[in-house]
């Protein structure tokens, strides 16, 4: 199944997959971000970080939009059949699929999914933060397969602290790509060859990416020392 | 990025070995970055012996500008023209893939002669952007006059792009639902004259470089890298192809008009330098192939699907993927349902290809390295974000 | 596309044309010829200056009404709004006889701006254009905020010479 | 004095020859001073020629068409801080760039550049200049330890071996020649530059055609070799800007990197003298055998006052067709002033006693200009080797290729002799 848009269907506001709960837990948290936008010098701006703000309180009734769908495939019964309530998930989202996996199965479950199902090549690995959560992290494996051209995303949550076995062992690519999601979100990789930072300096101190971190910090000790300036804005 | 890589144990081990008279060791070399191959601002470390590669290690991050940072901060039509700023060669092809990657999550899609004009322009961008890739690869390997004969033909796509849309390199030429600027009067002569013009161009390159010989012996052989590697290392455009893959994002998943035009994937054989810069040429002669074909069928209509003034998607999360100059270049976007996307990943194909230059320049000599660095065509702007 | 050269039979054209060196003659040709004078390319900047396409997104200027000199700007503030970077900001008072707004602050932070057009597209009233002057390069930074009257009259020209 | 200046016009040998330590003097200084004068010009040219092949104008702002343009970067080189890196061996660092310099300049002893415009004839000459202008790499390998960086030192490594590999391939095509000057009549066999041009004069024919094909291999084998020798493209490994920065040359700047400047220039002006000395008939003018005769002779006689006409022409075309501006108006005057010059020197050169002496010197230049521009035009064409490449070219096809077309030569020039012998013990 290609990326085809398959348009809006089911159009009520149901709230069953995760991603469609979030938004509750994560507009405080949006807006904490917020005052941070106007990077400006000019001290001037008031209507423009309240206009969009004020909006939203009117404004989740009216997006209809695409809802996710239980996803039933082969794929999907075979995983179930083995990991059973590992599988946490199985869904198609505007006619893309994810699994959502428990993460203590996810490199067994990734491993499966190369040498089993031929999704040979992993083309991402991300992160999301979902600060209000317990487990605070989402992480997205984007898996394709050459042989049924198709896409497929793994989820799985960590929190903070916990560790997550790394798949450069399955995909060597994922080196860098757990890199830098160990830079920009701080999630630990076990296994991995040379878990370092790649983006950032290495002496940097915090992970840009998470919520909590402001657009416009930045590690002052760090510009002070390295660059001799107080700051880089 | 890290400073103090030179005490690094696993790289500097010479102090303890004991020196003697005619004693070889092995020697580390910095390249980058402030040198004049690395494409920008990349910092590789080699470890030599003699000439001859040890190891490398990349060092990036000169340019990180937090790209996905900016976007949680923006709304998602004023991240825009941030994406232009990425992969500031093929700025065309970044704002496709984000408005796509958008208009899958509000599930529109772009009115048909918006398509084509999206594509017309994509394409013109590809052919920008491997001109650039062939005038400094070429200059790599110490071909200094190409770079000026690709640059000239470059900025006949670039005039077509100021008419079009006001900027020549970071365009800002599409938005969520469409494009905002009808295509002005000449546009497809102007699009069609280039199509002739730079056909006997591109012989001209070919001419340049194709037979000669000590091109070939430069790039044949160098860098190899097999299909297995390349899916294994994600590595993906034609660099890919070049090593037999018939793989492209336009043929395999056609997103706007490609499924209508006819064109054919080049690919290579042997997955060295030598195939990559085959398919390269030939990936442009293709795309002045779609051009032309484009160019005549424009269909009338509307330019801009309906979408609101403030955009604000349904909650859920969406990753769509183009096909770049570069490679699978992807969006993987979340929204909260909120005015602001609340996570934007960007899945550049330069940082991915970037991975394979260890693999690709173990044991070949230093010159190979520039000449694989100029292969794999990497922007460090989409590198770094 | 990979082996194109050497068949399995063993032919004399490839290796004449290696030992007379053909390859490097063909390119040797290319260069030669383009050495002629209507090939070159090069635009003396200051002495030419390059055309500018009517979409070309410059310098910002705000229009008056060449009638009574008037601002067509009223406030609405949508520019604003609209640029990523957040470098424009507007402040207005109400004309009490009139009951249009007209801008008492206008300032345009040039040193930031990207030329992504979104202000003039958010525009109401097209009072905020970009035009094709491109000469915006200054010796500091002060200059690069512009005021009303700069965005009415453009910004002072600079002569690029110490 | 005048009487003195008059007397050694008059006679026919160099000053070396003739003993005579004052001019001597007087021939080194203008060789030297025309030297740097051709290297200056070389610059400009260069870029210039380089710009068109590539489409560009090159250097249009100081003075008109950018003339001034190497006097300028002469000025900004001599004022430029002097850097020499902290961790650098100061005084290696020091003699380098001079030594390389020195030895460049020193070759240019016994380039003929007429019959009697030559400071000396050795009788060793070709080995002087081989011997000499291999000492430069010497000085490329102490300037590029001395830096004491990576980059440097591996340029100068490579120029070490580079060097040292062309060499050989470069002697054995000038044995080849000079076993030609043996041919002949009067031929005797002879390493000294002005009796190789002497013989190719008495055996009326330029070497490079002389046993078809041959000279001609020989030539080309040296023509390949010495670009190689002096570091140029599609062999500049040594200073390859792409992957070494600037090579050996890398930690040095201003006036030290100006000397290694004006060495690389000198260097290929002299190896290209040597060439046109070997194949290309040194001064001797075009075509002696098919257009031979008194009015040839004064045909050709006038060519060189023909072609600085030509120049001041294409000058005064150029002041004609230069944009009608007030800022360009000094350029416009001043170009004006160089035809003018150019066409001054070019009247000059027509004056009878004038002409016949000066023509040798201006064929020479002529036949070197030839190779200068070559160099510029490989630069703009072609792609660097790699190391291993190089070194491929240099002992598996240039080795071989000059040592069969040496042997070969030796057969074929002793081959009456040869065929005496074998008939001898035939019988």
């Amino acid at each position: 199944m290609p990326d085809e848009n398959k348009g809006p269907e089911a159009v009520s506001p149901e709230q069953g997959a995760k991603p469609p709960a979030e938004p509750t837990a994560s507009k405080p948290d949006a807006t904490v971000a917020k005052p941070a936008v106007p990077a400006a010098a000019s001290a001037a701006k008031p209507p423009d970080a309240g206009k969009p703000a004020a909006a939203k309180p009117a404004a989740p009734a009216k997006p209809a939009g695409p809802v996710p769908e239980p996803w039933d495939s082969e794929l999907v019964s075979n995983l179930k059949r083995q990991y059973g309530s590992g599988i946490k998930e199985a869904s198609t989202y505007v006619g893309q699929s994810y699994l959502v996996v428990d993460n203590a199965i996810v490199y067994e479950v990734l491993r499966r999914m190369r040498d089993d199902e031929q999704y040979d090549y992993c083309v991402d690995i991300t992160a999301a933060h979902w600060p209000k959560r317990e487990q605070q992290f989402d992480i997205i494996y984007i898996l394709y397969s050459f042989q049924h051209n198709d896409r497929v995303r793994i989820k799985t949550q960590t929190g903070e602290g916990q560790h997550l076995q790394s798949a450069v062992n399955i995909w060597p690519t994922a080196n860098w790509l757990e890199r830098e999601v160990f830079d920009m979100f701080g999630i630990v990789f076990d296994g991995h060859p040379d878990l370092k930072r790649i983006l950032l300096p290495d002496g940097w101190q915090g992970h840009p990416l998470r919520k909590d971190y402001n657009i416009l910090q930045q590690d002052t000790e760090w510009v002070k020392i390295n660059l001799g300036i107080e700051s880089g804005q | 990025m890290s400073n103090g890589n030179y005490n690094r144990p696993d790289l500097l081990d010479l102090d303890t070995k004991q020196e003697t008279f005619l004693d070889t060791t092995e020697m580390v070399l910095n390249m980058g970055p402030q040198h004049p191959s690395t494409h920008g601002v990349l910092r590789v470390i080699l470890k030599l012996d003699g000439e001859k590669v040890l190891g490398t290690e990349c060092i990036i991050g000169y340019l990180h500008r937090g790209v996905e940072k900016i976007a949680e901060n923006r709304t998602y039509a004023m991240f825009n023209p941030y994406v232009d700023r990425m992969d500031y060669v093929a700025a065309v092809s970044n704002g496709l893939g984000y408005c796509e990657a958008v208009e899958k999550l509000l599930a529109v899609e772009a009115p048909a002669r918006a398509q084509y004009i999206r594509v017309i322009m994509t394409e013109l961008c590809r052919i920008a952007s491997h001109q650039v890739w062939l005038g400094t690869h070429a200059l790599d390997i110490g071909a200094l006059t190409p770079v000026f004969y690709a640059f000239r033909d470059r900025e006949e796509i670039l005039k077509i792009f100021e008419k079009y849309c006001g900027a020549r390199l970071t365009t800002h030429a599409f938005r969520i639902g469409g494009c905002i600027y009808e295509i002005y009067d000449g546009f497809e002569q102007d699009v069609k004259n280039f199509c002739q013009k730079f056909l006997p161009k591109l012989d001209e390159y070919e001419e340049l470089l194709t037979t000669n010989r000590i091109w070939v012996a430069r790039t044949k052989g160098v860098g190899v890298l097999s299909a297995e590697d390349c899916i294994a290392l994600g590595v993906t455009g034609p660099v890919l192809r070049a090593s037999g893959v018939e793989w492209d994002l336009r043929k395999k998943q056609p997103y706007e008009a490609y499924s209508k035009f006819q064109f054919d994937i080049p690919t290579g054989l042997n997955g060295d330098t030598y195939d990559r810069y085959l398919v390269r040429i030939q990936e442009m002669r293709q795309a002045v192939r779609i051009l032309l074909q484009a160019v005549e069928s424009i269909p009338a209509g509307p330019i801009m699907a309906k979408v609101p003034k403030v955009i604000k998607p349904a909650p859920g999360e969406v990753y769509h993927s183009i096909e770049a100059p570069k490679g699978e270049l992807g969006y993987y976007i979340v929204s909260d349902g909120s005015t602001q996307p609340y996570r934007v990943r960007v899945r550049p194909p330069s940082f991915v290809n970037l991975q394979a230059l260890d693999k690709m320049v173990r044991g070949m000599l230093v010159a190979d390295v520039v000449a694989v660095i100029g292969t794999l065509d990497i922007v460090l702007g989409e590198v770094d974000r | 596309m990979g082996g194109a050269y050497g068949g399995d039979t063993v032919s004399l054209g490839p290796i004449l044309r290696k030992v007379f060196l053909v390859d490097l003659v063909k390119g040797l040709g290319v260069t030669f010829r383009n050495q002629s004078e209507e090939q070159r390319v090069t635009e003396q900047y200051p002495l030419e200056r390059p055309e500018v396409y009517e979409r070309f997104r410059g310098q910002p200027r705000l229009k008056v009404n060449p009638d009574n000199g008037e601002s067509l700007c009223i406030v609405c503030n949508l520019c604003a709004l609209a640029c990523p970077e957040q470098l424009i900001v507007v402040k207005g008072e109400r004309n009490p006889i009139t009951k249009r707004k007209y801008p008492v602050q206008w300032t345009y932070d040039l040193s930031r701006c990207m030329f992504c057009g979104l202000c003039a597209e958010a525009c109401s009233t097209d009072a905020l254009e970009l035009t094709q002057d491109y000469e915006m390069a200054l010796y500091s930074r002060e200059g690069m905020v512009l005021d009303q009257a700069a965005l009415e009259r453009g910004q002072e020209p600079v002569r690029y010479a110490r | 004095m005048l009487e003195s200046i008059k007397q050694y016009l008059s006679t026919n040998v160099t000053p070396g020859e003739a003993g005579s330590m004052f001019w001597a003097t007087i021939y080194v200084l203008a060789i030297t001073i025309g030297v740097s004068l051709a290297v200056l010009s070389m610059n400009w040219l260069e870029r210039k020629i380089l710009a068109h092949m590539q489409i560009r104008l090159g250097p249009m702002r100081v003075g008109p068409h950018g003339l001034l343009q190497p006097i300028a970067d002469a000025l900004k080189l001599l004022i430029k801080e002097d850097v020499i890196p902290a961790g650098a061996d100061k005084i290696v660092f020091w003699i380098a760039p001079v030594f390389v310099m020195m030895t460049a300049f020193t070759t240019f002893i016994v380039v003929p550049f007429g019959r009697t415009a030559a400071v000396t004839d050795m009788n060793i000459g070709i080995l002087f200049m081989l011997g000499v202008s291999s000492l430069g790499v010497l000085g490329v390998i102490m300037g590029g330890w001395a830096s004491n960086s990576h980059y440097p030192l591996m340029g100068s490594l490579r120029s070490g071996a580079q060097m040292v590999s062309y060499e050989i391939a470069m002697g054995l095509a000038i044995i080849s020649a000079v076993l030609m000057t043996s041919l002949g009549a009067t031929g005797t066999g002879t390493l000294s530059m002005v009796g190789i041009v002497q013989a190719q004069a008495d055996q009326r024919t330029w070497f490079v055609f002389s046993m078809f094909p041959l000279g001609l291999a020989a030539f080309v084998v040296f023509a390949i070799a010495m670009v190689a020798e002096t570091n140029r493209a599609p062999f500049d490994l040594p200073e390859a800007e792409s992957e070494l920065v600037a090579g050996f040359m890398t930690e040095y700047s201003g006036f030290r990197w100006s000397l290694f400047f004006l060495a690389e220039y000198a260097a290929m002006l002299a190896v290209s003298s040597i060439a046109v000395t070997l194949w290309l008939g040194g001064w001797l003018r075009p075509f002696p055998n098919w257009l031979s005769g008194p009015a040839w002779d004064l045909a050709f006689s006038f060519v060189p006052g023909l072609t600085f006409l030509g120049l001041a022409a294409m000058c005064f075309i150029g002041t004609v067709r230069m944009p009608k501006i007030l800022q360009l108006r000094i350029q416009t005057i001043g170009l004006g002033t160089f035809g003018a010059v150019l066409a001054a020197v070019g009247l000059l050169l027509l004056v009878p006693g004038v002409r016949e002496r000066s023509q040798d010197v201006f064929w020479f230049t002529a036949k070197v200009a030839v190779f200068m521009y070559l160099y510029i035009w490989y630069r703009g064409t072609f792609p660097r080797y790699r190391f291993d490449q190089l070194m491929k070219v240099g002992w598996k096809i240039l080795l071989p290729v000059s040592l069969g077309v040496l042997i070969v030569t030796a057969i074929v020039g002793v081959r009456q002799e040869l065929w005496a012998a074998l008939t001898g013990v035939t019988r």
